[in-house]
């Protein structure tokens, strides 16, 4: 069981401010790893430089074996990278199975030219590219909602959606960022629920997350950043009763008794 | 449904095959074919400026080198129009990826500002390289098109030529926009970050859609100077480029249907109002500014969300009554 | 449920506006109909109507619309007088707009063919006029152009000109030039749109036939500062200028000229002798400046001062160029019907190749096998004199009439 | 060959101020509303046909008076132009934003033709004769052009700074909704900032008469210019404007030494594209 993905001495400066400092972790196949740490220590600019939006200063990152620390961000989610945003992000003026159809597109092999004569095939692939995203919608029992235009659907349903949408791209991993953000309790069991089924269906998850019941319900490896800069990792009991990571967390005043 | 559709496209096919019979003067044959070219031209305009939402404002430009490749290699060198067309292709292929990459590094105002430096270049350049292009004076007699020896003399024959063309034309953008690849446009255009995440390389999805545009607009110039006959370069001016965007702002921005639907009103409109004399052009333009003001989502649909609008008025006053 | 909207919406817009565009009256009262039965090869467009309906494709809209106006105020006024002093022919005429743009000519004409004119006045200027030649042609249609430009020559059947040609009008101006300013070194300055090439091109042999060296510069319409061709035209160690500009920038280039201290002697095209170019400019500017003309306000010649009267009473405007081509133009459609013996384009078209001797304002027409009418252009000089309230006022001078038959 | 050369440059200079004035203009409504403004050579040619057409010619009143006068009609054309169009586009997309302009200023020109009739005039008199500085000579209207232009950009900054409106103008190019917040009206704002656009638009439409007399054509091609001057200065940066304008100015008639003189307009737009790839914040531009 190798690691999925490998990030070491990863830093990221922005003038002055060190967002990132020095940042080393690994993320083994079959383990769901969730990082936390408080607002502003770092979290999403650690996505950015994952998911290539933004370029390290210094450090390297390897997803599946291969270096992805300069590469851009289409062919990292080639690799089979995939991730959900924290302001979920989906194509308002589509409906949710041709979000879930824009997905697939990486894995359509038909070029333009190909496509503009050889009719047969061009019905073929999308056949096979809306069959794909139906099973997935049933597998998020949100096979009701198939025609239903994206920007009309309420706040849960969209996450689906957009969880539906990731798992188009067959990723070998999916980045979740802040998944529980905005949703009621009930509704947040159930995310969970779904995210073990995607878990148990082979893909890993590497989750970004500060809301600690779901960090405890979810996780098998936790790793703390504050300011930019590791400060624990371990298993999610150890984790909790860190003093470092109370203090973080709670601010010096709260002495661990 | 479906069937209801189906019937309303034959009843615009029929309409379209007998209207050079109801109308046969030479006026409106040419004006029935200019139509049909424009409406080639808007489906092409559709993908940048209808789905990657991309302002292009040089379509005349592109049209322009599309028409004097073609009919510089007809009347220059004696090609057949078939050859001009196909040559028009690839120099619309070269000119969408040169006009892309622009589009990769900056977008909106800039981009438009760009499109339209590149049809004012063309223009000057068309119109002072007279040894070739015949430069001012124009270009002359450019020859008609002959399947297997048949000439396609201008009139009805080259009106149905046109037609097949542009249903072509319709069959391949509508099958564009419904595949994977007008998803794509939509949304890189929506939104980019999302589409990035998900695989879709941004920069050949927007260089495809300038490329495809840019073979419709070349396509468009091509028969444009076997309709017409005669080119010379003052035609293709930022008054042309700005028509075409028109079109696709009446007919509905990103519908297909609507693209044709925009072209036959503003290429008709005119015409239709050349009975107020001095003031058509006036009335023309406040017609489009109010279109483009108080119905964005193109005339079609914001007449029939009127008709909703008024079933549901006169729906609810009967309600009451009954 | 939006797709079955516009697909019926798609088939009512398209026939309505068909159908409406058949019945559309122009401003002209044509009868209702206008679908032709006949087959579209060999259009006979005369209704079997007593009315001779002479179309006018103007540029009333577009970027020149100035010769658009003028032509068709000078027709309308051609035809109230003729309908006070005559009126034995019941004329209509039928104005469409060309918008300046050769889709908007091909559209003007082909609307007049269609209302079933027997004769058309315009379109104006070269381009447009090779732009709907064939058409035209085809329509076996009569058509009357005020185009100059030298590849208009026996390019069209149907096509009379009614001014005098660049390849004459520019030769004059070259050979002023040579034989009269004895010019060793000529820089010329043209307009790059088809009037100021055609000239250019003209005036370009006739020098290479003398062997006389020669340079060009050329400056596109709308162009806002020609200083840059200016001096190096006047760095090209020429003694003459031949200027062959559009009206319109006749005030920015002799400004530029004046300003840049430019001594050389000048020969111009004829918007140099049109009185509403010369009012742009300060009379110094044009002092001294050689030109070939074609309307002369100052010409003593009685044609040319009733018209500018009748005109500037009609209009309110000072005649010029354009208006006084296409009044000259409707006086050949009349005595054509005479000559001719009918109103249908067949015995138009014979009559005006048999005009001969017809006095109009540019001069007098004769018809010759290309079927040019024109032939006639003045040299002028414009001369600075000082008006009575003191201010300098600069006219044009006639210094002899020229005709020739080429 | 030395003078022509110095000559050019001059030329290009005067040109140059005219493009800056023109990116003046059109940098303000840039500002404030995020538009670009591709109607505004059609209203410096409408500030020139009131001023000389409607105001010296039809009602023969003394230059200065027309001008006056022309200057109140300009400020009601800015208010008509923020109410009919500014506001209203400002919040569509990009497309809409930039054919409604387009379209307001073919009906203006349309309008104009059709009170004014097509055929060009001038106004004798106005601002003619020359400067000579050596052997080198530039027409007295771009002297004038050039004060005036460093006049407006000084005011603007004066204006800017101390005055309350000006200041509002500073909050709207900034924040649209925080200055609402506080308190300022947006709407109105924007009427002010159009109305002074359209003043500096008379300013250039008057000035350029001696220059291109009044036609319907008159400011297309500078319009277009304008446009190179303030990308390659630094768009909606004022005092950018003098920069992009002069350099534009400068290379336009300089390419005459070298290149036929007809492709000088190619290569201005050339200028204007080169940048855009390159630099679309232009010389002394910010990162917007």
């Amino acid at each position: 069981m190798g690691d999925i993905l490998n990030v070491s001495h990863l830093t990221k400066r922005f003038s002055g401010l060190v967002a990132v400092d020095d940042l080393s972790l690994t993320v083994k196949e079959r383990q769901i790893h969730t990082l936390i740490g408080p607002n502003g220590a770092g979290k999403s600019t650690t996505i950015n430089l994952i998911t290539g939006v933004l370029k390290g200063d210094t450090g390297t990152i390897t997803f599946a074996g291969k270096d992805i620390s300069a590469m851009p961000t289409h062919k990292i989610a080639q690799l089979g990278l995939g991730r959900t945003f924290q302001n979920i992000k989906l194509f308002g003026a589509m409906s949710v199975i041709e979000n879930l159809m824009v997905g697939a597109h990486k894995n359509t092999s038909q070029g333009i030219v190909n496509f503009l004569w050889n009719t047969k095939r061009a019905k073929d692939e999308e056949e096979k590219m809306r069959a794909h995203a139906e099973q997935i919608l049933k597998q998020i029992d949100m096979y009701s909602h198939k025609d239903d235009m994206v920007n009309e659907l309420p706040y849960g349903l969209r996450k689906m959606t957009e969880l539906g949408r990731t798992l188009m791209i067959d990723p070998k991993m999916i980045l979740l960022d802040e998944p529980a953000a905005g949703l009621n309790p009930s509704e947040r069991q159930e995310f969970i629920q779904h995210l073990k089924d995607v878990y148990d269906s082979g893909i890993d998850l590497f989750l970004i997350e500060h809301n600690m019941d779901v960090v405890m319900s979810i996780s098998h490896y936790i790793t703390v950043i504050n300011f930019g800069a590791k400060i624990a990792e371990g298993e999610p009991k150890e984790v909790v009763n860190n003093p470092e990571v109370i203090k973080a967390y709670l601010g010096s005043r709260f002495k661990a008794e | 449904m479906k069937s209801r559709k189906n019937i309303i496209s034959i009843v615009c096919l029929i309409a379209a095959v007998i209207l050079p019979w109801l109308f046969n003067s030479t006026y409106y044959l040419s004006l029935f074919g200019q139509t049909l070219i424009n409406i080639i031209i808007v489906f092409g305009l559709n993908f940048i400026t209808g789905l990657t939402r991309n302002m292009n404002l040089g379509t005349a430009g592109i049209m322009a080198v599309g028409a004097y490749t073609s009919a510089l290699l007809s009347t220059r060198l004696g090609l057949s129009p078939w050859i001009g067309l196909v040559a028009a292709i690839l120099v619309g292929f070269l000119i969408g990826r040169g006009l892309g990459y622009p589009s990769l590094r900056i977008s909106g105002v800039y981009l438009s500002l760009t499109t339209i430096a590149f049809g004012e270049i063309v223009r000057l350049v068309l119109n002072n390289t007279t040894s070739v292009t015949g430069g001012a004076q124009g270009l002359t007699n450019v020859p008609v098109f002959s399947i297997f020896g048949i000439q396609i003399q201008r009139g009805i024959p080259f009106y149905y030529f046109l037609l097949l063309f542009m249903l072509l034309m319709f069959w391949l953008s509508t099958r564009i926009v419904r595949s994977k690849w007008g998803r794509a446009f939509k949304a890189i255009s929506d939104n980019p970050d999302a589409a990035e995440s998900l695989g879709i390389d941004i920069a050949k999805i927007k260089i495809l859609a300038f490329t495809l545009a840019a073979i419709y607009a070349a396509l468009g110039g091509a028969l444009y100077g076997n309709l017409m006959g005669y080119l010379n370069p003052s035609t293709f001016n930022f008054d042309f480029s700005i028509n075409f965007v028109i079109m696709l702002m009446i007919g509905g921005i990103g519908i297909v249907r609507g693209n044709i639907i925009g072209a036959i009103v503003v290429t008709m409109l005119p015409e239709l109002l050349r009975f107020l004399g001095d003031y058509y052009q006036l009335v023309f333009y406040t017609i489009a500014f109010i279109g483009a003001i108080k119905l964005p989502q193109g005339w079609p649909a914001g007449i029939a969300s009127l008709a909703k609008w008024i079933a549901r008025k006169t729906g609810l006053k009967s309600r009451k009554e009954g | 449920m939006k797709k079955k909207v516009l697909g019926l919406l798609l088939a009512v817009s398209m026939t309505v506006s068909l159908a409406a565009c058949g019945g559309a009256g122009t401003d002209t009262t044509t009868d209702t109909s206008t679908a032709d039965t006949s087959t579209d090869s060999a259009e006979t467009s005369a209704p079997a109507s007593d009315v001779l309906r002479i179309g006018v494709a103007a540029g009333i809209t577009g970027n020149a619309p100035l010769e658009g106006e003028r032509m068709q105020q000078a027709l309308e006024m051609a035809l109230e007088q003729y309908n006070e002093s005559d009126g034995s022919i019941k004329i209509e005429l039928d104005v469409q707009d060309t918008q300046g743009t050769t889709a908007g000519a091909l559209n003007a004409v082909q609307r007049c063919i269609s209302d079933g004119c027997q004769v058309i006045l315009g379109p104006h200027g070269s381009t447009l006029v090779l732009a709907v030649g064939d058409t035209v042609d085809a329509a076996q249609v009569p058509f009357i152009s005020g185009g100059t430009s030298p590849n208009l020559l026996d390019q069209f059947e149907y096509l009379y000109t009614c001014r005098t040609n660049d390849t004459y009008a520019a030769a004059i101006g070259a050979q002023a030039c040579v034989e009269s300013l004895n010019a060793t070194n000529v820089g010329i300055f043209y307009c790059s749109d088809d009037y100021g090439s055609g000239g250019m091109t003209v005036a370009s042999e006739y020098f290479e036939e003398q062997g006389i060296p020669y340079s060009a510069e050329a400056y596109n319409t709308g162009d806002t500062d020609v200083s840059g061709q200016i001096l190096s035209l006047m760095n090209s160690g020429a003694d003459c200028l031949f200027v062959w500009a559009n009206g319109v920038d006749l005030a920015m280039i002799s400004r530029t000229m004046y300003q840049l201290g430019c001594e050389l002697p000048i020969v111009s095209s004829s918007s140099v002798a049109v009185q509403q170019y010369i009012d742009l400019c300060e009379p110094e500017w044009l002092e001294g400046w050689y030109g070939v003309g074609e309307y002369v306000e100052s010409s003593d010649r009685e044609a040319v001062q009733q018209y500018a009267a009748d005109f500037l009473e009609y209009t309110g405007e000072t005649g010029e160029l354009f208006g006084a081509t296409y009044y000259g133009a409707f006086q050949a459609v009349i005595q054509a019907v005479e000559l001719g013996g009918g109103i249908d384009s067949a015995s138009i078209k014979d009559g005006l190749s048999q005009i001969q001797g017809l006095e109009v304002v540019l001069g007098t027409y004769n018809c010759d096998d290309q079927n040019n009418l024109m032939h006639e252009c003045s040299l002028i000089q414009m001369e600075l004199t000082t008006a009575d309230d003191g201010s300098s006022v600069v006219a044009p001078v006639v210094l002899e009439q020229l005709s020739v038959d080429y | 060959m030395l003078n022509t050369i110095l000559q050019l440059a001059v030329s290009g200079a005067a040109l140059g101020f005219v493009y800056a004035l023109v990116g003046i203009e059109y940098s303000l409504i840039w500002n404030a509303t995020g538009l670009l403004n591709f109607s505004h050579d059609k209203i410096i040619t409408l500030g020139a046909y009131v001023a000389a057409g409607l105001f010296f010619t039809k009602m023969g009143l003394p230059i200065p008076v027309s001008f006056i006068l022309s200057i109140v009609v300009m400020i009601l054309v800015g208010f008509l132009m923020a109410t009919v169009v500014l506001n209203p586009l400002r919040k569509m997309t990009t497309i809409f934003t930039i054919m409604g302009t387009i379209l307001f200023g073919k009906m203006i020109y349309e309008l104009i033709r059709l009170l004014y009739g097509s055929a060009p005039f001038t106004v004798p008199g106005l601002m003619t004769g020359t400067v000579h500085i050596g052997s080198l000579v530039i027409a007295k209207s771009n002297v004038y052009i050039i004060v005036i232009a460093v006049i407006v950009v000084a005011a603007l900054q004066i204006f800017m700074q101390t005055t309350k409106t000006g200041k509002a103008m500073r909050c709207v190019q900034q924040n649209k909704k925080a200055s609402e917040l506080m308190g300022i009206n947006v709407k109105q704002n924007i009427r002010i900032t159009a109305a002074i656009s359209s003043v500096i638009c008379l300013i250039i439409g008057f000035m350029v008469i001696p220059l291109y007399t009044v036609s319907l054509s008159m400011a297309s091609m500078i319009g277009l210019k304008g446009f190179a001057a303030g990308v390659v200065g630094g768009f909606g940066f004022l005092p950018g404007c003098i920069v992009g304008g002069i350099v534009v100015g400068l290379i336009e008639s300089a390419s005459v030494l070298v290149i036929p003189s007809v492709y000088k307009d190619a290569v201005a737009f050339l200028v204007l594209i080169i940048f855009l790839l390159i630099k679309p914040t232009g010389i002394l531009g910010k990162k917007s």
